[in-house]
């Protein structure tokens, strides 16, 4: 039996608004979809409305009183998500999302650093913001993609590491496959790409809001993660990069607030982070992404993460009894070397039909390709179902999809 | 949307009719609802204007599959310009009730196709809202 | 005298919440920087609220009941920001901010279409986001920049137009200048860079806020404005572009949502407006967006314009008097060609100090270069005071700002 | 902060001492303080180690040219080591009361850029905050 720490749990749940809104159909709102994007707590939404109902003002230029808090709350933001991952504040740079972060580097590193002839080595697992960036940029440059594979559970297959590292100068690696919750062994990996020379990206996207992370620890160049999935508001996101290498990159977007000095001809560039900063920042969602990482603090990222490893337990072996009836679970079925995603197929009912019975009793999981397809393709699924989770999430919404898959079984006729 | 899935449904979905390819399509469209995935590709056997023969042939949910497998059934027949001007009321005919507007797309597809090799361009998509 | 609507202006005031919160000195306040970013109404911090209470989910690929919600939203704002310009939804691109939407031309467009020795003609007004990707795009083609003057009262000087629109390629020019509140005259200029076959993108960023915009009538290639200068949430801006212009653009940012299909070596892109916006949206700052201009559509674009323009001529007749003290007013004093903006110096009171003795009224304005660094230097000020005005001043702010005016004449001993 | 702008103030203000140029500083350096475009330029005049003569020019507000001003007057004489070592103390005490967090920076902006003349570098810089 799994021990959870149900009265956190209960704590956390009366945190999120949206958990006690039933659904149309009276239903009790089973979220199961925050490898998509998370709930927000109460404490983020209310950071949102102070900041619009108390101090909304642009930030950095301003002299007077609601400018000054507006700033001090934009910059105390980022030292709070730097703390969260143990960076300095001037590594890191707001973006929208992961996306933004990991385009940044192929433009702004990448069209610098990479030339004809040169590999980026990447991982068949990988979402599309961490492969599509690499294709267009090695199109334009000339350099080649090479893969690290997947093997039939999910997990990255290093028997030929040290061969695919040969001459590779940038690894772009997932932290967690957000298809299969594959937890990537990066402390096998990262040593020796540096040992190769290899700069190093890591898509945190699914790594900063399940897992302890600490940048310095797992000696990454760059880690790319977004707000939404991580309890923060919609539209903000993090690159991390290690300062030197920071210092060395030409400005990605240019106009206001990343400038030093601009004349008609020439312009010299802030320091960092606003060097990447053009234009108005998203300053209340930073602010919401501030409170939002305290939030997880608060709680522990340790405590994060055997929740969810309780969690997976839990469904694990609630599920078993279906697996005779059809149910086919996908990734590593193990709760060490996985994070909180189950991806799965039962018997002949397509993932989007079942995701609609399922959303009949108010479950919300994700169909299809999980912004994955050359891995569907490789593993010859159309779609998958998949039900992820976080801290809000109970063996009471395990039951719930449990029953779920039941009652999907009794309208297929199973 | 559970009630969308009668037996009737099921049936197309797990006993699809006019599967499979033509040996010499006059026609032949293929697309895919990127967002979920499934896949459908349309064969037609026109002679005289008039659709003698379809088969269709794809992957995908119990509504995409269904509604194109029971589409082949409703066209067999048609004049291919009657095929080319089709509304989606020949798909809400065909499966009844309980779509939910999230699965409009996969409906429609197969219909999708079907004007796309009857009209062979892109213009004139059913409206899918 | 003016004939202020005084009855509408009281009632947008009591939309505004920020508003009706004094000040820490207990001072009412005196908002008077909205072209730095302006407050947001009720309706918009409401929508966010609602948006994370009940029904926050990942668009576009979601089965369940709340996603579906959600994307239907997001897509329901983009029609109506649309609708707003005159466009249609296809031609909106979701952009962070006017800094990220000019910088996507710039890459896109740019990039495929500039070569050496092409002109960018642009203006000596522009916001350094109007600028600076055309400097660094000019230093990554080869192509140059060229600059219509602009003369002492900070219009533009259009007697060389002719000449100066030979062999351009793209004319980049702002509707509205943030520094002196200058009305550019497109409707002089645009149809000549028309028929010199150039490509036209417009800075929004002053205009659309303010004035009513029409990007069918204006006959504009691209139109960049942010939504945080429009009553809308920071975080969220637009690009508009013409369809047949979009679709020939190869795609900006690369990652989840922007792509068709994806193999692991290729990948073809998604439709518009799609293909540029990687990654997960800003979705709750978007549907705020939304709710903004619906807000300004029922106040009535002629209405915000008109209220304006009745401010300014009461701020020009109420701040007359002290010209004699001192007062100097850039920018053309004529509220027929300015928006909202009123620039000066006040004899040797340096604008930060200006602002600052404001601050302790309750008053917020604006001091330094606003991003204009080249057009300073031409006119020879090191920096200056700027109060700017939208739908929730009144006399009584202007008023304030005189009486302020006055302390800090006492302040300073003038 | 409108208490700040007392008499003395304004008179460093309006009347600048040490303002100018030297025929020969020995040591110089130039700043701005980027927000509010405010620049100040020092320049020393060093023998034995000790500041003999001092200069400054720039533009800017109030806060940052009176403290610039009154910055020379305290370091003639002073050792350029020690003068390396100043805190943003001295900036403080020459002011007096009323600087508001905002504008710290153009209070400091003086002695960042005597700090970047007597010690040549960029180490070491006085906390703004
Ligand atoms: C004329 C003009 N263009 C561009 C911008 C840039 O807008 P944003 O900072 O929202 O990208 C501004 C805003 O300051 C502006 O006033
Ligand atoms: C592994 C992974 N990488 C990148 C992303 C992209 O994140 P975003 O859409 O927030 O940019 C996601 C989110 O779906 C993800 O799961």
């Amino acid at each position: 039996m799994i021990a959870f720490d149900e009265q956190t749990a209960q704590r956390v749940i009366a945190d999120f608004p949206i958990l006690a809104r039933p659904t149309s159909r009276g239903k009790r709102l089973v979220y199961l979809d925050s490898a998509a994007t998370s709930q927000k707590p109460n404490a983020v939404i209310d950071a949102l409305d102070t900041y619009y109902r108390e101090y909304n003002a642009n930030i950095h230029r301003g002299v007077y009183e609601i400018a000054a808090r507006a700033t001090d709350e934009f910059e105390a933001a980022r030292a709070k998500v730097a703390r969260f991952i143990n960076a300095q504040p001037q590594e890191i740079i707001w973006t929208r999302n992961a996306t933004e972060a990991i385009n940044l580097v192929a433009y702004s590193w990448g069209a610098h650093n990479l030339h004809a002839g040169d590999v980026i080595l990447t991982t068949e697992i990988e979402h599309h913001s961490n492969l599509v960036p690499w294709q267009v940029l090695a199109e334009r440059t000339g350099a080649t993609l090479r893969f690290i594979p997947v093997d039939g559970r999910g997990e990255l297959i290093l028997d030929d590491i040290d061969r695919l590292l040969e001459g590779v100068k940038l690894l772009a690696i997932t932290h967690v496959s957000n298809t299969l919750g594959t937890i990537t062994p990066l402390e096998r990996i990262l040593p020796k790409a540096r040992a190769a020379g290899a700069t190093i990206l890591v898509d945190g996207a699914q790594g900063a809001p399940h897992l302890p992370v600490d940048v310095r620890a797992l000696d990454v160049d760059f880690y790319a993660f977004s707000g939404h999935k991580m309890l923060a508001p919609t539209g903000i996101g993090v690159l991390y990069g290690k300062r030197a290498l920071l210092e060395a990159m030409p400005p990605f977007l240019a106009g206001g607030d990343m400038i030093r000095k601009v004349g008609y001809e020439r312009t010299s560039f802030n320091d960092l982070p606003w060097k990447f900063e053009a234009g108005t920042s998203n300053i209340a969602d930073a602010i919401g992404f501030g409170v939002a990482v305290e939030y997880l603090e608060a709680l522990g990222m340790d405590w994060v993460r055997a929740h969810e490893r309780d969690l997976l337990s839990y469904a694990f072996e609630r599920l078993a009894p279906l697996e005779a009836r059809g149910l086919a679970i996908y990734g590593p079925k193990d709760p060490a070397r996985s994070s909180g995603v189950i991806s799965f197929n039962f018997a002949d009912i397509h993932a989007h039909d079942m995701a609609s019975i399922l959303d009949t009793e108010g479950i919300c999981i994700r169909a299809g390709h999980h912004c994955t397809m050359p891995l569907m393709d490789k593993m010859g699924w159309s779609a998958t179902a998949r039900a992820s989770f976080y801290v809000y999430n109970t063996a009471a919404d395990v039951d719930a999809l449990v029953e779920g898959l039941e009652k999907a079984a009794r309208v297929f006729k199973l | 949307m559970d009630d969308f899935y009668r037996d009737f449904i099921l049936d197309h979905y797990r006993n699809p009719r006019n599967q499979g390819h033509l040996d010499a399509p006059s026609a032949s469209a293929e697309d895919l609802n990127p967002l979920c995935g499934d896949r459908i590709r349309m064969e037609l056997d026109v002679r005289d204007g008039v659709i003698r023969d379809v088969r269709f042939s794809g992957q995908g949910c119990a509504i995409s599959q269904a509604s194109a497998s029971m589409l082949t059934e409703s066209i067999k027949g048609m004049r291919l310009e009657d095929a080319a001007k089709l509304s989606k009321d020949i798909v809400l005919e065909n499966v009844g009730i309980g779509i939910s507007p999230t699965r409009m797309k996969c409906a429609m597809l197969g219909l999708r196709v079907l004007k796309s090799a009857a009209i062979g361009e892109i213009a004139g998509w059913p409206d899918e809202e």
